[in-house]
């Protein structure tokens, strides 16, 4: 019990730690392949703090919701957070909910984002909330697919289970193809679901491409500090559950203090990496239009369906 | 006595030969005062006929029908058919549903018809009375077809007699008469069928100036 | 059995006391709706103790009528749906206490009252017979009381219309059921349920088919599936609200009954895949396109009568992959997809109902149901606005409530297709799962825009300005409802069990017992390995993160008042014009499904004399291609209408013409009989 | 048989006083009283014939059982139930000047002849006395359908006079065939077409006259019925007759018409075998169900509306009949019942629909659950009723009709012909459930037909000009007592008419 609930905390600690580390890594990384310094890498954490400390600014024509939302959205993202193993295979709240519970957290998230942006009554946040509702809405079929391909490898819908079993080599097919078509729409999900290019900008605020940026325009102070916080740790989220369940390996499979040190060092390292490659990714492409962004996700959705048809023609 | 029935069935066959030819007169006789004489001249061949069986079957209850059919088809019926030609002064029938010749032939294809019809059933009837059963039936469906033929209701009206006097054929030539009782109520609902028709046709003549039963065609779908 | 009789006795007396006092209105009211209340309390009741039974419990009466026997059967399938009409009925009757205030003076109290009881009455008899001439029966009255409570507004041209289209479509699924029953009728020559159960001489294989797509069929369009959803978005808008709370909570739902009852009890769970697979099907496209005409209404009620299609898509998903693995003898799946289905059946009559109570209070407080004309309303109806969020999340599958709980069993059982041996069902019920997860997704953008324009931003119209919290009574129906959706979703071990006593006799095997794991805690559909879900931890763990959060704003010591000022409008004042319309909210989903919509759009711009270009006004209409309608029904009607006016020739009116038929028919018989 | 005696009295006497009597208050007692008279004798004799079986009164002139007994029964309900509705409907349309207050006598006068005609026509023994009996309703409302004198009326008494006589002296020649088969096997012949004699001596006739002659009463009195396709006349003469004439025509002479047609099926069925005159009534019924269903459809005039409705529910009883077996027999027979009481209360809800809206089109009535709630609640019932909804007993007859259909099929009818013997069974599994699903599309169209008219009229806002509210008049009461048998025979059939409808369909099945 007592080893759970500090396993718990510990996990919360380290993703809410992270987070905006990823964040600051991802900009340095633009910085430097578009030739600028860029700002420090812990840029983010001087930011949050900040964010904290000012005076937030509400709409007169907001309603509790809007104040509501962040909590709500940090929460949500949070413990989707806590689903998914980070450093060691043996995460506590393995048993709430699999990764279907995952799906759904962020899309509580993600429906009270959408609420948040119609509240103020301006045109940015509908606009916003419009454009998140279409992304949101296209990006879970592929989403399940995928998981449900890789769910079938491991026999399990519960990410421990998922990564346990991968990292201990039990019941894995040989062959990888399945696993990375599903790791490819993964990825591509991961990049819609927190706005990333090629699908919305977050480093921008011109009001005909803006996403996310637009449905929490009118926020402020600690409000907006809760809601960028709960953007990293979306960020993060996806990025432990791409590394873990694709490359488990080095993660802590016991609570030996030895295997958790070099399961944390593992982690870190594997979240960095990916870190980077999205910074480069956002370089690489251009923003693609609104209409176009269905595309890339058909693209997804059809990557996982092959995975899984490639899964049950090697199976049989 | 042989030789008596024997005359006696000739004689049946030939009045019930005549009627059917009365009929063709009919059918093919335009003047609408003719064809009531016509109709006249068949219910007194009807009355022959019946009179014959009564007296060859010894069923005497059959005069009093044959004496009503006299009263009946050949005095009272055919006078008010003549008053109401008078009083819608129309003396011919120019349009008809079937012209002359091809009315002709169907009748004589209902006849054939009417024989087929009856040639299974023809050898219960007794010696007297072989095909008389099958003519009464001729009879009958030319009496219909006379209705759908022609236009007016004077001529419709005619036919339906002429329907009933197949059926007086059959019920007495056939069978010998029916139950008083029933022949009795039979005459009463003829009469009473033709007055009433009678006093229709003066209405018509009143509401649409024409007895012309092809101009009834308000109520439709 | 005294249960049943309380219940009964209420219903009758809440049907006739009311017209005993055709004065007071108010009196009426309080009568029916008590009654109603009382009567649907002891069905609650009824229904958990017929839960517990061992075996069903039965009752009859034959009436002189040949073939009809007033046979009742409760068994655990008849309890279940017992205990959710129940519930529906008590929030409903607590609500239209306070509503039908509205239709004072408009329409008589004690017909609406008295109508409404007997609906209930029928609905619980449609699940409680076990006679097919006695079911018959009841569902016809049941489907001829909800037309008359449809038409309660019948001044107005489109609620006739409705209702017209409604009734019209019921009969012709009765026409479909009827046929069903004769099938069986075959079987046994009696329409006893129990000489359904086990004929005489059991059926060929073909009449089984044939049994199976009639039943399809004609409960189908009660339940409206797609395609023979048509009339539902008509009908459930045009009633009352709180009866179309229960039209659409539950009167779907006997459908989903029948076809449980023949399907598994009756056809004894014996058939093919590909019924299974049909079922599939069915259901995946209904909730497909229930979800997405859904997002193109505007008209509140209209909008949430297309989630109920969607909705029974989901039943049926569960229930189909039920059948199919019935059909390969996989029984703990089988029982696992019917559980699931039976759980997304309480759960929408709880939130359907619920926020169909919402909308009519909306509808009560503005007098519109047009959701373009609301905004800002959560600010001048909290309570309202606060249910029908709770309605909203719940609907949206979001955790922890209890639509999430049913919909992840229905992808549970899905997602456990590989257990299958045939490879095209392995991908097919995956593929339902992601068609399922489309759903969830687009289920939760309707009811962010419903919720977020009606309740949030600005007002857009004076009614909205001026709109009040509703009364008392309402708000408590509305509050049974919203506990009840709660409770589903944080309780799932505790109603898991409960279902698992209706599904294992079909089904042939207990699966209650291994579904509950961590000592109470979890659900595990099939074992913890596979997957699990802890309803209450994810509560519990939302609170204490959301209190971190509030930590994290105290512990860093900000300034804690809040600056109120208007939003930033561009340096213009705001207006409610500024605001996202419902409109232009789904413009984006509506252009990327342009080609199930075939959306029109008609913009027309009257510019100023002065300058061609500056508009003085702007005219924007759009509409979308009813595609039904126009390839399947409008073709048909048109059919058999230019047959009947083919047919009018025969009655031409020309006396002759008639002498000719009798003539001809006479000859026809003659010559047939030589 | 004193029952007799009064019930053919009762309607003679009312129609001699009716041609003296000038008060039409006083003309309205004795036709109440007449008809008070018929029920009260009606019931003595329904309680003998159940105790006692089939007896014969009058020196074998009257022949009595279960079956007559049950269309007796019908007579007087219906009957009763107009003489009701006549009081208040007759005097509106003297008041208001239709009429001449001279011509009631003659109305009446026709009405009672009508009646005794009909009573006649069901308690006959004699084959031929019932034909008589036939004839003399046909002449007896030919002038009723034409009472208003309109252009129309008299269109549609001209085109009924001679369809309707064409018909029945066809049916005539049937009864001469008849008797021509029994002459040989009967001694005494003025008694030989007495039922009495024939039904023992019935196996022995000659199977071929029977036939023909079989086929000649179906046409004939088919005609009467409003049988497709000798139904032309019907629905004209339904839209001109005043309503209380119409329910009488639809409720009762339809029924006493049908009766003929069984009474000789139950003769023809000792010598030929069942599934012959079962074939012929399942085709004509079926002809009848299907066009009637097609033209309810397309219906603008509410009178011609109910006319076809009529037609069709002929069809469904015939379909039963034709059917057989104790399941379509009884489901007939009990169908022709709600029929009765279903129709002529959609008639009277007609009249005063017209008595109200001077107007017979569909579309300019509407609102009428405002403009005469009563009313209003009468025609949606008898709309319901029509289209067999539950829980009107119309239902659980169809219901036992379409049951036998998809049970038995319609027993395989020999056609035979010159060419040989040559068969078409309509009776394997697949088959009976194709015509199942014949009947039912059928039933859905009219339904869709009926509804889709009726809820127009009665939903709605009633147009300006149309008073609004309903005064409670003698004519209610009936509506009111057919509208509760309709529900509750649904339910539950009284003991002595659910034992008639057994008793008289054993007697139908011969057993």
């Amino acid at each position: 019990m007592l080893q759970s609930v500090l396993l718990l905390v510990a996990q919360t600690t380290i993703l809410l730690a992270v987070s905006p580390l990823l964040v600051g890594l991802i900009r340095k990384v633009k910085a430097r392949l578009q030739l600028r310094r860029g700002a420090p890498v812990l840029q983010p954490y001087a930011d949050l703090v900040k964010l904290f400390r000012k005076q937030p600014v509400i709409s007169t024509a907001t309603s509790w919701i809007f104040t509501a939302t962040p909590y709500v959205v940090f929460a949500s993202t949070l413990s989707a957070g806590l689903l998914v193993p980070t450093f060691t295979s043996q995460t506590p709240m393995n048993f709430a909910g699999n990764i279907i519970a995952i799906v759904y957290l962020f899309a509580l998230g993600t429906f009270f984002l959408i609420l948040a942006g119609l509240d103020a009554g301006s045109a940015f946040g509908g606009m916003g909330s419009s454009r998140e509702a279409i992304v949101a809405s296209l990006t879970e079929p592929a989403m399940m697919l995928s998981i449900f391909a890789i769910a079938l490898t491991a026999g399990s819908t519960n990410l421990s289970t998922v990564v346990h079993k991968t990292a201990l080599m039990e019941g894995i097919v040989t062959d990888p193809s399945p696993h990375l078509m599903a790791l490819a729409a993964l990825f591509i999900v991961a990049l819609a679901e927190t706005g990333r290019m090629p699908v919305d900008n977050p480093a921008t605020h011109l009001e005909l491409t803006m996403i996310h940026e637009g449905m929490v325009l009118e926020y402020s102070g600690r409000y907006l500090a809760l809601i960028e916080w709960a953007a990293g740790l979306k960020l993060a989220v996806f990025l432990s559950l791409i590394a873990n369940v694709f490359a488990p390996w080095g993660i802590a499979t016991t609570v030996a203090p030895a295997a958790m040190g070099i399961g944390l060092l593992v982690y870190v390292v594997k979240i960095a990496v990916l870190a980077v490659s999205i910074g480069v990714i956002e370089c690489m492409f251009a923003k693609l239009r609104l209409f176009r962004v269905t595309d890339l996700l058909g693209v997804a959705f059809i990557l996982a369906l092959l995975g899984l048809l490639f899964f049950y023609i090697l199976r049989s | 006595m042989p030789i008596l029935s024997q005359i006696g069935s000739q004689l049946i066959d030939l009045c019930s030969a005549l009627l059917l030819l009365t009929c063709f007169a009919i059918v093919a006789q335009r003047r609408l005062s003719a064809c009531v004489d016509l109709f006249a001249l068949q219910s007194v061949f009807l009355v022959v006929t019946a009179a014959l069986v009564a007296y060859l079957t010894g069923n005497h209850h059959i005069y009093i029908a044959a004496a009503l059919t006299g009263v009946i088809k050949v005095v009272i019926i055919p006078r008010v058919l003549k008053k109401v030609i008078e009083r819608l002064n129309v003396k011919r029938e120019l349009v008809m549903n079937v012209n002359v010749p091809a009315g002709l032939l169907i009748c004589g294809g209902l006849v054939m018809l009417a024989f087929f019809i009856a040639q299974p059933i023809i050898p219960l009837g007794n010696i007297l009375t072989r095909d008389s059963l099958a003519i009464a039936l001729a009879i009958v469906l030319i009496g219909l077809f006379t209705m759908i033929a022609r236009q007016k209701a004077v001529t419709q009206l005619v036919g339906f007699l002429v329907m009933e006097n197949g059926l007086f054929l059959g019920a007495t030539a056939a069978t010998h008469g029916m139950p008083l009782i029933v022949e009795l109520g039979v005459f009463f609902d003829v009469l009473i069928a033709a007055l009433i028709a009678g006093i229709y046709t003066n209405r018509l003549q009143d509401a649409f100036d024409s007895v012309d039963t092809s101009h009834l065609t308000v109520l439709k779908e | 059995m005294n249960l049943f009789l309380l219940l009964f006795a209420c219903y009758l007396v809440g049907i006739l006391l009311p017209l005993c006092f055709p004065a007071n209105p108010r009196i009426q009211n309080l009568l029916a709706h008590g009654f109603a209340g009382l009567a649907s309390g002891a069905g609650i009741v009824l229904g958990i103790t017929g839960l517990l039974l061992p075996e069903a419990w039965t009752v009859s009466a034959q009436s002189t009528v040949p073939f009809l026997s007033f046979a009742i059967r409760l068994d655990s399938l008849a309890s279940f749906f017992v205990l959710t009409i129940s519930l529906a009925g008590l929030a409903t009757s607590v609500f239209a206490m306070g509503y039908v205030t509205e239709f004072c003076g408009r329409v008589s109290m004690g017909t609406l009252g008295s109508l409404f009881n007997g609906f209930l009455l029928s609905m619980t008899l449609v699940v409680l017979a076990d006679n097919g001439f006695f079911f018959l029966i009841v569902w016809e009255l049941m489907s001829l009381l909800s037309y008359f409570l449809v038409v309660t507004e019948h001044e107005k041209a489109d609620v006739r219309y409705a209702g017209l289209f409604y009734f019209i479509m019921t009969h012709v699924g009765t026409a479909f059921i009827l046929m069903t029953f004769l099938v069986f009728f075959q079987g046994g020559g009696s329409f006893s349920f129990e000489a359904f159960r086990h004929p005489e001489h059991p059926l060929p294989e073909g009449m089984r088919t044939l049994a199976f797509l009639m039943a399809l069929i004609g409960f189908g369009t009660k339940a409206g599936i797609v395609p023979l959803h048509v009339w539902l978005p008509y009908a459930h808008p045009a009633a009352p609200s709180h009866i179309s709370a229960l039209m659409s909570g539950v009167m779907i739902k006997t459908a989903i009954y029948a076809l449980m009852r023949i399907y598994f009890d009756f056809l004894g769970g014996q058939f093919p895949w590909w019924w299974g697979f049909v079922v599939l099907v069915i259901g995946a496209a209904s909730a497909l396109l229930g979800v997405m005409y859904a997002l193109m209404e505007h008209d509140l009620k209209s909008l949430l009568a297309y989630h109920s299609v969607e909705n029974i898509g989901i039943i049926l998903l569960g229930i189909g992959a039920g059948m199919i693995f019935q059909s390969y003898g996989l029984k703990e799946l089988a029982a696992l997809g019917l559980l699931a289905g039976l759980y997304h059946t309480i759960n929408h009559a709880m939130f359907k109902a619920l926020l169909f109570l919402g909308a009519g209070s909306l509808l009560y407080a503005t007098h519109t149901r047009n959701m373009e004309e609301y905004g800002g309303l959560l600010r001048r109806m909290p309570w309202t606005g606060f249910f029908f969020l709770i309605g909203a999340v719940s609907i949206s599958a979001l955790p922890p409530t209890n639509g999430f709980v049913s919909e992840w069993l229905v992808f549970q059982s899905l997602f456990l297709s590989f257990h299958i041996s045939d490879i095209f069902l392995k991908l097919m019920l995956p593929l339902a799962a992601a068609i399922l997860a489309l759903t969830g997704a687009l289920a939760l953008v309707c009811f962010a825009k419903a919720f977020g324009i009606s309740f949030l931003a600005l007002p857009r119209s004076t009614q909205a300005r001026h709109a009040e919290e509703v009364p008392v009574p309402m708000r408590m129906g509305m509050t049974i409802l919203a506990v009840a959706c709660v409770a589903l979703g944080l309780g799932p071990m505790v109603v898991v069990p409960l279902l698992d006593r209706v599904v294992s006799p079909f089904a042939g095997v207990s699966i209650g017992g291994t579904m509950v794991a961590m000592d109470g805690w979890a659900l595990a559909p099939m074992n913890v390995e596979f997957s699990s879900l802890s309803t209450p931890a994810l509560a519990l763990l939302l609170v204490v993160l959301s209190i971190l959060g509030v930590g994290f704003a105290v512990a860093a010591g900000g300034r804690v008042n809040i600056r109120r000022y208007k939003t930033w409008g561009c340096g213009i004042n705001l207006t409610p014009r500024m605001g996202y319309t419902a409109t232009g909210f789904v413009q984006p989903i509506k252009r990327v499904f342009s080609a199930v919509y075939q959306p029109t759009v008609k913009l027309e711009t009257e510019f100023l004399n002065e300058s061609r270009y500056f508009a003085k006004r702007r005219h924007f209409e759009f509409h979308i291609e009813p595609l039904f309608q126009k390839y399947l029904y409008d073709p048909l009607i048109a059919f058999f209408t230019t047959m009947a006016d083919r047919l009018r020739i025969i009655q031409a009116g020309s006396l002759h013409l008639y002498l000719t038929y009798i003539f001809v028919t006479l000859i026809a018989l003659l010559l047939l009989a030589v | 048989m004193i029952a007799v005696m009064v019930m053919l009295i009762a309607p003679t006497l009312a129609g001699g006083l009716s041609l003296v009597v000038h008060r039409s208050s006083l003309l309205h007692a004795i036709n109440l009283a007449s008809m008070g008279a018929l029920v009260a004798s009606e019931i003595m004799i329904t309680r003998t014939v159940l105790s006692e079986g089939p007896v014969t009164a009058l020196g074998q002139f009257v022949y009595l059982d279960a079956l007559s007994a049950f269309i007796l029964v019908i007579i007087g309900a219906v009957g009763l139930a107009c003489s009701f509705y006549m009081r208040s409907y007759m005097d509106e349309q003297v008041a208001r000047g239709v009429i001449a207050p001279t011509r009631l006598n003659l109305f009446f006068f026709l009405f009672h002849m009508f009646v005794l005609a009909m009573v006649i026509a069901t308690v006959a023994n004699s084959v031929g006395v019932q034909w008589v009996a036939i004839e003399a309703t046909t002449l007896a409302t030919t002038f009723l359908i034409a009472f208003w004198r309109r252009r129309e009326s008299l269109e549609a008494g001209w085109k009924y006079l001679i369809l309707c006589s064409v018909g029945i002296s066809l049916a005539l020649f049937g009864v001469v065939l008849t008797y021509y088969s029994s002459l040989h096997v009967l001694g005494d012949v003025s008694q030989a077409l007495n039922l009495t004699q024939l039904l023992p001596v019935a196996d022995r006739l000659n199977p071929h006259v029977l036939k023909l002659a079989f086929i000649f009463i179906l046409v004939g009195y088919g005609t009467k019925v409003g049988l497709v396709p000798m139904h032309s006349w019907l629905p004209d003469a339904y839209t001109e007759a005043p309503a209380p004439v119409v329910a009488m025509l639809a409720g009762v002479l339809e029924v006493v018409a049908v009766y003929a047609v069984l009474r000789m099926r139950m003769i023809v069925d000792h010598a030929v075998p069942s599934t012959f005159t079962g074939g012929l009534l399942a085709l004509l019924g079926f002809a009848s169900f299907v066009t009637a269903a097609f033209f309810i459809l397309i219906q603008h005039n509410y009178k011609r509306l109910f006319a076809y409705s009529s037609i069709e529910h002929m069809g469904i009883a015939m379909i039963g009949f034709g059917v057989g077996g104790t399941l379509g027999t009884f489901g007939g027979l009990f169908h022709l019942l709600n029929h009765a009481f279903a129709k002529s209360l959609a008639f009277f809800a007609a009249g005063n629909i017209h008595r109200r809206f001077h107007t017979v089109e569909i579309g300019h009535v509407q609102g009428l659950v405002i403009a005469q709630p009563w009313t209003a609640m009468a025609l949606m019932i008898s709309g319901l009723a029509l289209s067999a909804l539950p829980p009107f007993a119309s239902f659980a007859s169809e219901m036992q009709v379409i049951t036998a259909l998809a049970a038995q099929g319609v027993p395989g009818m020999w056609l035979s012909s010159t060419g040989g013997m040559m068969t078409v069974t309509l009776s394997d599994q697949f088959s009976r459930v194709g015509l199942a699903a014949v009947f039912l599309l059928s039933a859905v169209l009219a339904f869709g037909g009926l509804i889709y008219r009726m809820t127009g009229m009665v939903w709605g806002t009633p147009p300006e000009g149309v008073a609004r509210g309903e005064i409670w008049t003698l004519g209610h009461l009936p509506i009111i007592l057919l509208a509760v048998a309709l529900v509750g025979f649904g339910f539950f059939l009284p003991p002595p008419i659910r034992q008639l409808l057994e008793q008289a369909t054993s007697i139908l099945l011969l057993d």
